[in-house]
């Protein structure tokens, strides 16, 4: 099992929300953060001008079977981008062991 | 006959005592805006602070200046300098001016608390409302409302405080934050950095309840409504009104030209600024006369926060020196210009204008030395700052254990 | 004894300035009461734009009719059509007159930013606004308030402006929301999803401040309190208040029973529904009749928003067209329903309802035809609306550079 | 000369008349403070909850004390203890009273609500607000305030409603938060925990607004302000004033000394503390007793806040019991005390205190006894707690199907 | 050592957070997200009946000792649990390795 | 790849923040957690005195190459460390794959 983490702009979490819909990915949760990066936003506040890098962002943390990991990423990719900087970084790591809370089951069969 | 005639100078007491009241209360609802443009303006973990602050110089200044400093500032005149102090006012009479001059004091004191937010010692603060209220207020506010005030005799005129109250309030903030230093994080490596105020929705709030009370301060001013005094009455809601509105669209259209947006916080400046500037003048000047005071006072505000903060690196998290001591100066001296009658684009000459100099000058200077005074020997004792990390953490946390927002 | 007379004619004139000051400071509060539903129902992200459009019409409304529209609603008739204009008013003895109607007018114009809020370009809204208040609110105004207006003539009654102030809004909302078209995701699939409002403390204290300014809006258009006038108001006051309680009580058993649960959005717009429709026969009809008034427009508001949102598939995010717009017509209408004297069911047959109608019909035209104009144009120019990306980040960021809620 | 006298006469009444209803809207803006101060001390998750009740005791009571309560609160009296009933109230010379009184009436439904906040069913709610504003109310009101009343007779004096209103609350209240129960996690093995209030800043708004229409709760209920009165409502306006800053102050003292840290949300009970306990007397004793009662009542409600929720360990999540019947019933007491004419302080002996315990313990008896049978037979039929599981997820969700605060 | 991830109801966080403490878990962080899963709710807002499955969810993220695993997952599987849809899930990942920034020691240790 | 989470107090992040950029560790996603650990804190609400572990603090989620790890570890030690009780912890995990939503590329590469 693969934990996606995936941080992308709130603005496009609708798109991204359903495009993972479309190809199965129904369950996650997410959470807004506040991300630094690359990215930069001007802004003007009571006459002082200021650029900031803490732009928020949109958390998405997703547990899938091995078999999900590319279709999941790709999907995101697809739907997550701008092309303009400041789009996100997905990260992929290992999830050793998994439950559902309901049943007491264990294993890639709670995550369907 | 007489019996009639008797009976109608009561009427119009009646009306008159009535008017000022209802006026009083609406302006003791601008506490409540205060409270709410501070906090608005300010970071949340010092919410509960801010509120506290102004919830105090409200209970401190209707306790202090009933206690004694309603006498200083109308009692029989001392020299032409300061009222002849007596305790606990009972005047059965006179109690509806009273709680009208209450309510004003209560400005001048809660102006100062939005200049040194976010870092100044709950305890310090407490003190120097107390001697705010009680002695800094009512003498210079003698000067000018008592009658016999060496101002009032000069021919000064401020009508319902551009002077008195607000810039008083201003100028004691400029002392206060220029003494207690900027927050810290506020100028790194010569550079002003922004600090957002964390909730805009309070500060239009506040805003409105604000212009709200200020529909009693100025027409309150009067102290009266009986007879022509209704028409005046009326005549000043309009000027107030204007140079609020005027003042917040010059504040919209500079900033929008200036900086590319329309900036909201400016513009609740520009409001304010506006009401600031007309209150000296609310009843010398015409429709037309207020607009452009309240253009002016809303484009001055927008030029003088950013040069307080950006030049002068004087710390003011809600632009109360600008809006309440710069804007109360200027609008004062608009008198001067703008008065139908006596004033500069009305045939007048300097006369006035030259009048209006010195009560702004001499008035600004006694509110500047008296606060200095008073927090310098504060520093000295028990201190003008939290500590550091109490600074960092919040005020509310570490001054009151609490954090006002929960789930 | 002439001299007695004449105070005692004074006294009468200083009463009713007095009272229509006091009321037209409540009225001028309805637009913190505005701005506080329109952004508690509506998303985070647009909360400092709301703010602004509310803040800016009122601004631009004060300056507006003070500068032209109040000499184009009250000025000598032409033609019963439209009053004589003059710039800057400044009438002595009627600027008490001046404010009361400008509230009003600020009013009427902030009705609409609720239909259109989260899509629409700011400056677009500014234009609108400015046209709105001098123009043409100020000639359908003309028709019924002057006094030699045309529908004024014929017997139509609209005592406190749910016609004139509430159903134009309403009217002119509606347009703007139909050109603008809906928020993005308001209508996915031909269905229609909910999209939250972020603070439904906003809204409540939003209703309640609504209610306070009621007070001033209806009784307060008595124009008067001396004399025979001091019961009138009293009445006023009560068939407001019964209105607005059955009005709130009605929306609530009717979402409790349709939908499973008590709603409170839709309670409070009953609520605001009930005002609305006592606004035109607050003064002409008995209690009783104001609680039955109140019933049936809370009621409708909760139908009408309904098929709006589903049926017509126009997207209003605070219920704006149906609380003002629908409700403002109906509340006009029932007065020649309930009017105890020569209403339908007093035994006054369907003369004055004929009559009603007429007026609500000819100033919904007119609100309507206006309104399509000038956004057509505005729509060719400068357009309508912000940028698809710049609505889904928010008008906030995008047309003003800040959140409004920050740490 | 007739005809002038008769026209003198009728400026009183319309002077009277018109402060009445401004004071009653002042009244009626007192129901958005009980909401907001019930709101910020509670969770966020019951916030719509507590927002729905405040919104509908109004309501209910508006047509409720309307359409029955009136009349046996004011009718004419049926063997000194209540008044005869009728329905519909519709009396022309008469509504600026109804309206009073209705605002009046609202006030004691509403603190029941603080009370029993976050864990009782909305619809026993409903139920028990009805019957409180049309039959447990108006009763005891009839005892005290519609002239004929067999406490009238006694001497006893509630000139605002200390006892008549804020203590048939406040025992209401406890009866009901007895009966109910605490919240769950309120106490757990036998201590109280801290459950925190969700939004500081609307409690202090909150207070704000209710001390702002306090100044129409006391000086109005002189009902009238034409000649000697005008005076006398300028006096209670300062003995409002004074014993609400008086009662702060002592709170933030008390809890500074006590817990090391002056604490915002015992201030803010300590100034409405001063508020609830001079609502008796304002115009009754001096200034400086108005100051030395709201000192003693901000005091008291520290103390009595801590022991019912320690001691009793009945749960009152806003302090409602302490502030509105522990400090309502002891400034009524304290009126024997204070009162310059009759007050034991004043050579006036235990007389007056002595009546005015039998006012103070016959109508807790009656509020307390009433309110325990509706309960009982509530708590039989259709329950009054919500179940366990929507307790826990919040009564927002659950009862209303929304959460207050969204993106 | 492990990282126990849990993402449960938000009313039944009280109960957990207890029987942690009973089996001596008490370090741990937590904060709220939005879950999407099996579970629906369904909502009337202004006249418009809809359902969601962004419901709001306590994200808790426990690391412990190999050694507590079990009885952590156990524990939080026993007092999570009501048995209808939506009871949340268990993620279990390895950690590295582990500091405690005040005495900037390492391993299983700072656990304790 | 590394992925370094970081628990500390909120009071402490605009120092963590400078220190981390001072060494070139500018990319990363922070957010507000509740956090229950040793530390307590004594607090007084409406009479009631009571002390609660449940403290706020500041979640930080860097994600860097291997030979990054070591100073981002030291770097937040030392600017976090007050030294009292409640200075929080860092955990660091694997990460198996990496991808930047912009240009799809993945890898270290994209970390940089
Ligand atoms: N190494 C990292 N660790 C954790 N979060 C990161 C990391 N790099 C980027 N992010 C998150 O991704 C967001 C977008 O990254 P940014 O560098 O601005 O854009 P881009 O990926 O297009 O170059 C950042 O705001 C941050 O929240
Ligand atoms: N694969 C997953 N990745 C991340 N979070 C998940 C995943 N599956 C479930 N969750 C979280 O668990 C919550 C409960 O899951 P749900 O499917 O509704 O119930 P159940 O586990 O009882 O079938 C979801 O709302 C979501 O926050
Ligand atoms: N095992 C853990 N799992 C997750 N978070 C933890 C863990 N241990 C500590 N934390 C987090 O670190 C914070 C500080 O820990 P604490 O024990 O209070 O201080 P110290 O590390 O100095 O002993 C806690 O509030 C919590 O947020």
């Amino acid at each position: 099992m693969k934990k996606i983490e995936a941080i992308i702009r709130k603005s496009k979490f609708s798109e991204v929300k359903e495009a993972l819909h479309n190809v199965g990915v129904v369950f996650f949760s997410y959470w807004d953060v506040t991300g630094l990066g690359n990215e930069k936003e001007g802004h003007v506040y009571r006459s002082i001008t200021y650029s900031t890098s803490d732009i928020q962002r949109r958390y998405l943390s997703i547990v899938v079977n091995d078999d999900f990991e590319d279709i999941t990423v790709k999907t995101i990719i697809e739907s997550a981008k701008t092309g303009e900087v400041g789009d996100g970084k997905i990260f992929v790591s290992d999830i050793a062991e998994c439950y559902r809370i309901r049943t007491g089951e264990k294993g890639g069969e709670t995550l369907k | 006959m007489e019996e009639l005639t008797n009976q109608i100078t009561e009427i119009n007491g009646v009306l008159d005592i009535f008017w000022i009241l209802v006026a009083g209360i609406f302006v003791f609802f601008m506490q409540a805006g205060f409270t709410l443009v501070e906090a608005g303006f300010t970071r949340s973990k010092n919410t509960i602070n801010i509120v506290m602050k102004n919830l105090m110089d409200l209970c401190i200044g209707s306790l202090g200046f009933w206690a004694i400093g309603y006498t200083i500032m109308y009692g029989e005149s001392i020299g032409k300098f300061i009222g002849s102090p007596s305790l606990f006012y009972n005047e059965p009479g006179d109690m509806h001016n009273l709680f009208f001059q209450t309510v004003f004091c209560a400005t001048a004191a809660t102006i100062v608390s939005g200049a040194v937010a976010e870092r100044t010692k709950f305890s310090t603060y407490i003190i120097f409302s107390l001697i705010m209220t009680t002695i800094i207020y009512p003498i210079s506010g003698h000067w000018v409302w008592q009658g016999d005030g060496w101002l009032t005799e000069l021919g000064f005129i401020d009508f319902a405080g551009s002077t008195v109250v607000h810039s008083v309030g201003g100028w004691a903030g400029l002392v206060a934050a220029a003494l207690i230093g900027p927050r810290i994080g506020k100028y790194t490596g010569g550079k002003s950095n922004a600090i957002l105020g964390h909730n805009m929705m309070y500060g239009a709030l506040g805003v409105f309840i604000l212009w709200l009370g200020w529909f009693g301060f100025n027409p309150g001013s009067e102290l009266a409504i009986s007879g022509g005094s209704a028409n005046n009455v009326a005549n000043i809601v309009i000027t107030t009104n204007l140079a609020a509105a005027a003042g917040a669209v010059t504040a919209l259209i500079l900033t929008w030209v200036k900086y590319g947006k329309p900036d909201l916080s400016m513009t609740l400046n520009g409001a304010l600024a506006g009401l600031v500037g007309i209150t000296a003048g609310c009843a010398a000047v015409s429709p037309v006369g207020a607009a452009l005071i309240g253009a002016i006072s809303g484009f001055t505000v927008v030029v003088s926060i950013a040069v307080i903060d950006k030049n002068l690196k004087i710390d003011d998290p809600v632009g109360a020196i600008s809006v309440h001591g710069v804007v109360g100066a200027l609008g004062t001296l608009l008198v001067g210009v703008f008065a139908t009658d006596g004033g500069l684009f009305y045939g007048g000459g300097f006369k006035q204008l030259g009048v209006q100099a010195i009560g702004v000058f001499s008035i600004g200077a006694w509110a500047i030395v008296a606060t200095f005074i008073v927090l310098f020997i504060l520093k000295k004792t028990i201190g003008l700052r939290v500590p550091e990390q109490d600074e960092i953490k919040g005020l509310d946390i570490t001054e009151h254990g609490m954090n006002a927002y929960n789930d």
